[in-house]
This record gives C-alpha cells, structure tokens and sequence, in this order.
C-alpha cells in the first residue's frame, strides 16, 4: 500500500493546474445547456483538445496523451477544483468512446473520435423511449433492414436525450430483430441527427435550460458503417457504456470534493447563526467525499491491475448521486430564503440542486440500482 | 377539546378548491411564469366576492368576521393551486393587521380592492410585490404598512417562475408604523401560518398527481406503484403529510385564541409542513422519473413553490429545526405536561438563525 | 375547534396526577418482563383496579369508570409523565377487550373482563407462529371439533408470545377448516394455559428478559364456551383487535411525550459539548412528540363522534414506532460510550433503546405497514 | 498510488478467520456472556502463535516488524467474530506504545503471554480489564501502563454481556507514565483504528448473516429476500459498509506513515464504520424480525458489539459527527485538493465532544 501520487503524478497535477488556471474562461460560460452556451462551450473544448487536456488517458493519436487512470483522476480533481466549464462532450467522451474503443471498428475510431473530443462533431444518447424508462429493454424505435442500400432504416421515438438540440450525432439502441425477446434483437447504431428523416424538438428542462430532446426517426437511412458492435447484440455492446455511466468515467470525485468544499466556504460564510442540522450535514458532506474518493482509488488500483468491475458499479452510482442531492440541500439550509434565487451569488446553487435531483433518476434509477446491488452483489432472489 | 373544522369551515374551503380548479388550473399558474405583472384577476375578484380575503376582518368593515381558524383551510386549497397571487400576505397578514391598526385600508384588502405583499422578517425580499398596492415591512420598531407607489422596488428571480420577487427599498418611520414589536410578532406568526397551510396543500397536490402516475405508468408490465419502492416513497409521504397537518391546524387555533404559547406552535407547524412539502417534492419527482423533470410537466409548478415556501417566512427546506429557529424565545414550548422541557428549548432556539436576533431584514433600508 | 380541556377533564387530570404521585412505587419495580417483576406488577395492577384507575374507559361494572376517550388519553399522560410502571395487563386490557367487547357475550365479558382488569387473570396474545409472522393467515396451528365434549381440540406451535411465560391465558387464532383459503377457516379461541396438553417454553428476549414464550398445543381441549365470535370467522374478529394493537389503545401519546421530556433532560444533563446532529435530533423529538399527540386529538375528535379509523391506524403505527426508536437513538448520542452500559443511571435508555426496536417489527412490521398505507389509503394496485 | 493489500496482509487476514471461525465461532462468543472471566484462550494463544499479537511489534523483540496496515484486516476478522478479547487494546495500542517506548512489557504482549486493557480518552471505563496483566490509561500528561495488580477495579455491566466493564482506579506519575502527550495521541489513533476496523468485520457479519437469512425465510409464498423492501434495506448497508472500509484502510496507512493529518483520518474512519455497523444493526433486526429478537439467536451477539464499539474511543452510534469531534484539531484534514476547507472543519470540531478537550478520564483518579 502506499497512498502518495509519485513525482510524474504530482509534475502532471501541476501541469494541469497551471494550464486550466491559465486557460479557464472567466467570467464563467453560461450553461452549455443552452443553445448559446453549447457553442461557447465548444470553442473551450476545442481549446482543451488542442492543448491535449480533452481526453487525456486516450492515445496520442486521436488527440489523448495515454495517461494512466491515475492522471485521469488528477486531472478531474484540478478541473472540478478551478471550477473549469461543464463538459458538453461528455456522452461522447464517456459514454461512446469506451464503446468505440471496445467493440468499434478501426475505421470507426479513425472516423468518430478525433472529431468527438475537439468537440467538431458532438453526440447524444439515445436510449430512452417514452416506454422504456427503467425498463430499457422495452425498446420499440426499429431498424428495418434495406439490403439494396446496404444498411438500415429506423423508426421510432427517442426521448430525454441531453442536449439532443444542439448534437450532431446520436448513439443508441433499436430493434432489429422484432421477433426476439426483450433483451435480443436490438442492434446499437450511430446516427447522423441531420440525416432525412429526423426531426428534433428540444425539450425544456427542470432548470429551465433546453437540455433535453426529442427525437423522432421516420425511415432514416443509417448505412451498415455505422453499426457500432454486431447485429442484434446491441444489448451486450450497450451495456458497457451504461457500465461507464453508473461506474467510474462519468462522476470521478473530483467534481464531488469540489462542491463539498464551496458547501464549506458556504458555512464559513454563514458566521454564527447557522442550525445545528445543518452544520452536522456540512460536515458529513465532507467526508463522504473523502469516502468517495478512498473508495475511487480503492477501485482504481484493481481496475490498473486489470481487474473488472461490474455491478458494484451500481453502489458507485448511488453513492456520488445521493450525495450530491444532500450537498445540494444542505447549501439550501445554508441560503435560508436566498436559496430559490436564480440570481446573484446564490444561483449556481439553485442550479446545481435542480441538476443533483436528476442523479438519483438518470442512468438507471436508484430504485433499479438497490435491486441490481441486492440481487447481483448479494445474491437475494430476483422474484 | 374538540379538534375538528365546523362544517362551515368545510365548506368555505371546498368552494375556494371548486373555485381554484376552475380559475387556478395549472394554465393560469403558467401564464404567470411567462412574464410581465400578470395577475390571475379571475380567481381574486371571485374570492374577494366570496369573502375570502375579508375572513379575518372584522363585520364592521365588510368582513367576515372570522379567525385564523376560518383561513387556514382556505389557504391551504390555494397552495394546493399554487395560486400565484399574495394572498398569504394580504389575507393572512395586512388585513388583520391592519384593522387591528384601525387603518382605514384594511377594507380596501378585504373586498379585494387591493392586494398587499410584506417581507417576512426572516427574508429579504417580497414576493408579487409589483402587483400589490401595500407592502407590510418589519424593523426593530415594530411592523410598517408602505404604499408601493412610495418605495423602490428592484426584480429578482426565484426558480418558481410565478414567484415575481423584489428587493424593496422605503422609508420607514413613525409615519409608516402601523404596529409595535407584539403586533410585529403576531404578524410574521400569521405569514408564517399561512405559508405552511399553503405547503399542506402544495404537499397533497404533488402527492395525488404522483399516485395518479404510478397506477397508470407501466415499466416492466406493471403500474409502477406496484413496486414496493415507489409505494414506500409515497407513503412516507402521505406519513409526513398525516403528522404535519393537526400541527398547523392547532398552530392556527394557537392563533386565533391568542394562546400564550402560539409562536411556537407556528414554528413547529412551518417546520414539520416545510419538511413534509420538500420531500413530497423529492418523492414526486423521484416517482415521475424524467418526465417530471421538464418544464412541460406541471410537476415543477409545485415543486418549486413548495421549494420557495419551505424557505420563507422563518424556514430552510429539509431543516425542520431552522425553522424552529425562533420557536421558543421567552415563551414555554408544548402543552402543559411538558412544560418542563421549555427552559432548554428556549436556550436551544435562540443559537439558530433566529428572530427577532437578526437585526432587521436586508432588503429594506430604514430611512427614516 | 376548542382546544382546551374543560374543568372536569382538568379534574381528572388533577385526580389522576394525585393519585398516581401517592401510589406509585418508588423505588421503580424490576421489569414485568421477568418472573419476579411480573408478580410486582400484578400487585400494583391490583391496587390501581381497586383504585379503579386500571380501566377508566371501562363500564363500572367491570371496574372502569366510563371515562372519555379524552379522559383516557389524560389518564395516559400523567400515567407515562409519572415513571409509572409498564402495564403487564396491557394486551389483555387492549388487545383482547376490545375484542371481547365487539364480539363476546355477556357471559364471556362477565367472566373474564374483571379478572382481567385486575391482574387476577392475566392475558397473552397467540398470534405469531414460526412460520406466520408477517403472513399471518399462514397460521397452521389447528383446532378440531370435539363434538361429544362441546368444544375443540387444539394442537400447534405458537412463538413470541409476550410473557407468555408467566400469563394464565392465551387468545389466538387456530386453523378450524383446513379445506377453507388462508384468511378463511380461522376460529378465534381463549385458551387456558394451565389445560392438559399447553407446554410453555420461555423464550429469552434481546434484553435479557424472559419476555417471550413458546406455547407448545397437543391436543388441548377448548369448550364451546371459549370461542369468541363465530366459527370460521376468526380473521374478521382478530382485524378489529389487530387494528386496536396498531392504533389508538398500545401508544397513547403520553409515553412519547415522557420519552421526549426526558430525553431534553438528558441533553440539558450534558451540557456545553453536545454534537450538532444530537443537538437537533433533541428538539426535533420534542416537535414530533407534539405532533403525535395532536394527530392524535385530531383522530380521536372524529372517534369520539362515533366515525371509524381503518388503514389509518398503520400510518399511527409507523409514526410512534419510528420516533421511539429516533429518541433512543439519540439518547445514545449523547450518552456517548456511557451508552452501553446496563447498570447505572442510563440503564433505562439502553433497555428503552432495544424495547423501541422491537416497535417496527412488531403488531405487523412497517414494510408491511407501508404497503398497507400505499394499497389502501393511496390505492396504489396490490401487484 | 496502490492502494490495495499485499497478498502476504490477504493471507495473514485469511489465516485469523479461518483460525476464528474455528476457534471463536458464536458458542465461544456465548461462553464469555456465562460469567466469570473466561477467556479464549485457545483463539488468543493461537493467534499469539502466529504472530499477529506482536505484528506492529519490532523483530527485535520477536514481533513481526509490520505496522497498522499489515493488523487492520486482521483486526477486522476479530470483529467479524465478535472475539471477547482485549486484542484492539493489546495489539493495535499497548504493544507498538510499549516498543516504542523501550519497555520489557511490549515482549510478553506481542507473545500472548500477557494481554493489555485500556481506557480510551473519550471513555470510562476498560474492556476485559479483569484478566488484563496491564492497563493502558490516559491523562493530561500523557499515556501510562500500569500493572493491572496495582489498580482497583470496579466491575460495570455492558448490554453486550461478552464485554466485562470495569471502572479503574490507579495511581498515575512519573514512574507509569510511557509517553507523553504525542504518544498519547498516537495510541488513542490506534485505538480508535482498531475498533473502526472490528466495526467493519462485525458489519460484515451482520449483513452475511441478514442475507442468507432473507434467502431462506419465507413469507406470503416467496423468500423475504425477494421483497424490494428488503432488498433495499441490505442494499443499503452493503453501501455503507463499501464506503467506510476504504476510510478505514486509508486511516490504517496514515498511521503507519505517520502521515500528519493521522488522526483527522482516523476519524472520518472511525465516523464512518460506526454508521456503517450501527446500519448494519438495524436493517439485521429487521429483516429478521422476531426471531432476531431473542438471545437464543446469534445475531445479538455481533449487534450488541456493534453498539458498544460504535459508542467507544471517540465516537457515538448513529453520530458521524461525534467520532469527528477530535478530527481536525491544529491538523489539516483531507488530501491537498481539499486544504482549503481544513480551518474550517478545525473550529466546527473544537466544539464537539472532543480529546483532548475533555480534561481527562473520569474512570479513573490521579493520585500522584
């Protein structure tokens, strides 16, 4: 055990630290939620890319510097810490791209992943339907397949696709074999959102931003390309990304210490008169971010010796969303009456409640996550 | 002891739910989110008709005659509407308050000739202020009655879009007093009453549009209110709504009775209302999944007032004891049995973030 | 709405505190939970019947004094404010004379309601078997006609039958049609314990105390006279005593009001150096003690003008149950390492702490109370 | 950056559970409720055999020279066990204090021929003093060992009747003391460390045995496992339990790196197994119902040690904050990233509970 960053470690912190210091916009960008953010944000991801910071532990040749998960977690600390933009090339880049690298042809990659982290090309997801919530596999969008063009043609309705409005491309799952059971029969493709056939209409969030879509495919050619993995074994493809997404890629801890630590600039700032409950849930917060991150490197140091991990990624999901819900109200004890403003100081807080109440429900609820934990983990009978 | 409503009572607050359903359906709730000074006229003028707004005010000028008692029904079916309109602030506050005074404008109030919006003590700033033609201010001198037309008034935003706020700036002086500090307190104990009768109902409202959802989504070829998970979520619900209720009510009847103790009672109604609303929010939206967290479902219309109310008017949503905050300062907590308990409770209350230790509210400038 | 007691409601508080204060034994009795403790309780039983305060609500034939539901829940207050000692005749008292109130005949109520009251005859409840817990109506435990003696006769296995070591008697449900479905077939019987055939093995609790008991049936006779209600119609007959046990007649507010009052006592005990979260859990009691005892006048308003309370009886059980519990959970936080010891001055709080934790279990536990909660007061489907 | 076990600290912690699940398995764990003052002696001498007494104990005095991190897994099968020996207070505290401090005493511990009770500095009273040779006692000067034959001992009951209290009364001074205010705080680090990791072991227990339970038990037709109700009660603690134990080891590490936030870590450890194993406790005597609630049921032997253990050096059962409350004095907490946030959390946890705020032991008397 040894539990120190070593000098390249620590060298590279200081290296990011110094570029993100350097280079982050300031005044804050507005949410990359909007149509107006989400093309500033694109200018700063393109400047991430060209400084080699957008995808870091990717190989050098689709812009990564093959850095080590550990660097990876450096690196997120010191973005989340200088408060650096929300990234918008986040479905691709965590959520795609860990498919793209396992199950996607060379041409595929050559194709897809330069573009996705200068953030040229952006992607949404595509799994949810207005049936298949928690119930993924009850997926009706199809794929009919068009040999004469050599591919597939999709129809159907996808739903809640964050920042669907803005992206260039969707990714997702569609039934391909009709006859199949639930599971089979769903084949993962990669669709050009400016294809004949779709129609995208942007879906005003909670927080009022534009941040989720719907989209419809009415026969939307999509050529046998861009089918990510192998016919009718979408389900297996996918559920290595929705692995990601519960798992480690998209919620690394520094994005959790960051806001325990603004929770506690919050308290300081409060002096004297702040409740007792509160005060407790300042500090608890604190440490379970502290918990998050031991807990990360304790994953980390099996994932670096090639083990997998799989439904403990569920206890993962639960933990960071849960969290994140309770930093997020105890700042709204902090703020008393201040906390419904949607200006001034206290706004970003607001905002972040309304994107926390989201993690306990995105990426499999947590009602379906304590299942998968006591079925698979603990091995209680599924019925 | 006899703790129940009169079945005049009862039917005051069905005809204003009968009322709010026809004229506050989620649509006009909406209209008032779209901008401009919008008021919901039609619901307003017809329960100034009704008597509504003149419950507390005394027959002589026009009102009914009644008490807190007589309102907190009333108040709660307009939360259950999220009706965005002061009526906590004019019904509930100015109007007794002013009638008390012997100012002639309590009448205006009452027939729903004007309408009036205040700063709770606790707060920074005053809600539809814009539309309403009085404002009701706090000091350490006591409690103000100001003519909008003679302060400044500068929008801010609040996550419920229907919440139009604004910071105020007036001249407070002898001229403008229309209470000293008892009348101050029994002031900020009726906006505070209202506030959490109109969270009972926010609480009820998002609780029934949930149960309504889970019997009829089906994920897994089954409602999901058949699911264990989604029927503990909303019964906790229904627990905390169950438990919060007879405190608010006898908070009102504390009132009314001008019972010794009443300012603690109210803080215990806020807090346990306040606690009850939020996770009804948490729950609800839990239960919708996404489709509770766009802006085309009315879900986020009571949500997010629930939000809003939870904090004002002496509470911060989730934190029963902020809310507490000020329960117990110089008075005895709890029925007679245990009055033993008072002494700590008091010593324990006056460390939150309490009033009246907060010098004054920030968002008016005294200068008078 | 008037929420104050009139004169004679506050004489009789006044009469209730007088007496109470006289008469109760001081030093406290040992646990009535024990074989030594339950003979000192029936002795003080004794007196408070002679006293006529055991069942106030009672007719005065049998030994109450027909006092108001409001009166009752005066007599609980400053019985539970007292430190007066638990009721060893508490499931006869609430459990079983509701039942034989509603169901029995006069002969019935004449021979057994006194003697009950008294403690002369002291009263178990035979509910519970190894297998039907919270599946009640998964009884098996059997009764067979006996048409040449008058009666039935029992044999099966009863548990967690509490102090069923030391009681005279048992009520129960047995199988009296094995033909019939689950919650059909069922007769409600008295039993004597002292019949041929009864073997009872005490069981010892969390706590130590021989709170519980095994009751072993082998062919027990049972005369006609001692079923109570129709035959076959148990279920229906056990429901409104099961609905007594949740509700209003086990946890009158008075014994939380007590639990909270001295749980300030005990924060007020330690102090300047109290941990926040402590802190406002302290107050946060006392605000839900008052709530419990005003939803109580809330519910009793509307009994004593003769409606009904049906499923609303198991949101009053997960209330009381889930606040005892807090409260001596709290009173561990602050007792500190103090906490675990059974001697001393907390010795109270640690028995206290593992007697509340039976509450959620208990009387059908609050999983099953929250279902019932959802399906029947939500009208949320059962499947 | 390995934060992982070697497989030499997985196969000593492997070997002490099969050795406890032979040599300590419940019957064991009963015999030490029976009264008198029995010991394990077949566990303790086997364990002393295989060095794990003397594994923080230099080889020069036949230890085995590891430190915290090779004893915190070994630690954590002793709870898992529920073991009714001084084993956190011989070989997590006395053994490497008595090394370091040059004394004979250390030899003879890490050999088993010899055990150690102490009395944390948060505490009263000392664990299985009765058969103690030593005791490990705290005071403003610092930490002293004393001849357990030189101290007076007051017997005091524990609801986990496996754990023979007892009240110490001792002559502290010069000649007992074995270290100063640092050595102190060290030991009361290990202390705490070690009860952090036996609350690990015991959650573990719990939840196994919880879970296994709810595959068999069956009601309404269906095990109780498959109820979502109880799923998410054992999910809930699996959680728990996930999240504490890297803290635990994390903590085991600064000690035995002298890392100089050390005992904020332990802390935020100690804070979190307790919660964990106090959940644990729960969702047990829950899912089991009933039948959980007897002593005839093994579960209440590792439930009752959770709560004793939840509430010993330094830390209350349910209250996070309570084990915090010594966190962060004069010592920055968590990693760099988070140093901004360290004064804070001092001056939050100067007012709780705290060592060395609390002037000293109470259990016992200075008499030098």
């Amino acid at each position: 055990m040894d539990l120190t960053f070593d000098e390249a470690e620590e060298a590279f912190r200081a290296e990011c630290r110094a570029w993100i210091e350097e280079n982050r916009p300031d005044p804050a960008l507005p949410s990359g939620d909007t149509r107006e953010g989400f093309g500033l944000h694109r200018v700063w991801e393109r400047s991430l890319f060209d400084a080699r910071w957008a995808v870091v532990s990717w190989p050098r040749e689709y812009g990564g510097r093959e850095a080590s998960l550990w660097e990876w977690l450096i690196f997120e600390e010191e973005y989340y810490r200088a408060g650096a933009p929300q990234r918008v090339t986040q479905n691709g880049i965590f959520l795609l791209a860990p498919t793209l690298f396992a199950f996607g042809t060379k041409s595929q990659q050559d194709r897809y992943l330069p573009a996705m982290a200068s953030a040229e090309e952006t992607w949404c997801q595509g799994w949810s339907e207005p049936d298949a919530g928690s119930d993924l596999a009850a997926i009706r969008s199809r794929a009919v397949r068009d040999e004469t063009e050599g591919g597939w043609r999709l129809t159907g309705q996808k739903t809640w696709t964050t920042r669907g409005a803005f992206c260039d491309r969707l990714f997702g799952l569609f039934r391909s074999d009709p006859e199949a059971a639930r599971h089979r029969g769903l084949t993962y493709f990669l669709v050009d959102l400016r294809a004949d056939g779709v129609t995208v209409r942007p879906v005003e969030r909670l927080d009022g931003d534009e941040g989720f879509a719907e989209v419809f495919l009415e026969d939307v050619f999509v050529p046998d390309d861009d089918v990510l993995g192998e016919v009718h074994k979408g389900w297996e493809v996918a559920m290595a990304t929705t692995g990601s997404e519960r798992g480690l890629t998209l919620r690394s801890p520094g994005r959790f210490m960051a806001t325990a630590s603004r929770l506690v600039d919050l308290r300081r700032a409060a002096g004297d008169s702040v409740d007792p409950a509160a005060e407790d849930a300042v500090v608890r917060a604190y440490i379970d971010a502290e918990a998050y991150r031991w807990q990360t490197f304790w994953t980390v140091t099996r994932l670096a010796e090639g083990e997998r991990i799989g439904a403990e990624s569920s206890l993962v999901k639960l933990f960071w969303s849960e969290l994140d819900v309770r930093m997020h109200e105890t700042a709204s004890e902090l703020l008393g009456s201040s906390s419904e403003l949607i200006d001034g100081p206290s706004a970003d807080w607001m905002k972040g409640l309304q994107f926390a109440l989201a993690g306990p429900i995105y990426a499999g609820t947590n009602e379906i996550q304590r299942n998968v934990v006591a079925e698979r983990l603990l091995g209680l009978p599924r019925k | 002891m006899h703790f129940a409503f009169t079945e005049e009572q009862i039917e005051l607050r069905n005809a204003v739910r009968d009322l709010l359903a026809k004229e506050c359906p989620p649509e006009v709730v909406r209209r008032a989110w779209s901008g401009g000074a919008g008021r919901t006229d039609r619901a307003w003028n017809a329960m100034a008709e009704m008597g509504v707004l003149g419950v507390v005010a005394p027959e002589a000028i026009g009102g009914i005659g009644g008490d807190e008692v007589d309102l907190v029904g009333v108040l709660e079916e307009t939360g259950r509407a999220a009706l965005p309109e002061p009526i906590v602030e004019t019904a509930a506050v100015a109007v007794p308050l002013l009638a008390e005074a012997g100012d002639d404008r309590a009448a205006a109030l009452s027939e729903g000739g004007a309408c009036a919006s205040a700063i709770a003590p606790t707060d920074d700033l005053a809600v539809w202020a814009d539309t309403a033609d009085l404002l009701v201010l706090f000091d350490d001198t006591g409690v103000h009655a100001v003519a909008t037309s003679d302060a400044e008034l500068e929008r801010r935003h609040s996550v419920d879009g229907a919440r139009r706020l604004h910071r105020v700036v007036a001249r407070l002086g002898d001229s403008t007093r229309v209470g000293g500090p008892d009348a101050a307190a029994l002031a900020f104990d009726r906006g505070a009453l209202g506030v959490a009768a109109q969270l009972l109902g926010l609480g009820a409202q998002l609780l029934d549009t949930t149960v309504d959802y889970a019997k009829q989504r089906e994920q897994f070829g089954a409602p999901i209110g058949s699911f264990q998970a989604v029927k503990h979520h909303l019964a906790n619900v229904r627990l905390a709504l169950e438990f919060a209720a007879p405190l608010v009510y006898r908070a009102a009847w504390s009132i009314a009775s001008r019972d010794g103790e009443r300012s603690v009672h109210v803080s215990m109604a806020k807090a346990h209302a306040s606690d009850a609303a939020v996770l009804a929010s948490r729950s609800a939206l839990q239960c919708h999944g996404a489709i509770g967290y766009t802006t085309e479902h009315d879900l986020h219309l009571w949500m997010k007032r629930a939000w809003a109310l939870g904090a004002a008017w002496g509470s911060a949503p989730g934190t029963a004891a902020a809310s507490r905050a000020r329960s117990c300062d110089d008075r005895r907590p709890g029925a007679e049995i245990m009055s033993e308990a008072a002494p700590y409770c008091t010593e324990r209350t006056r460390r939150g973030r309490a009033w009246p230790e907060r010098p004054g509210p920030k968002g008016q400038e005294r200068e008078s």
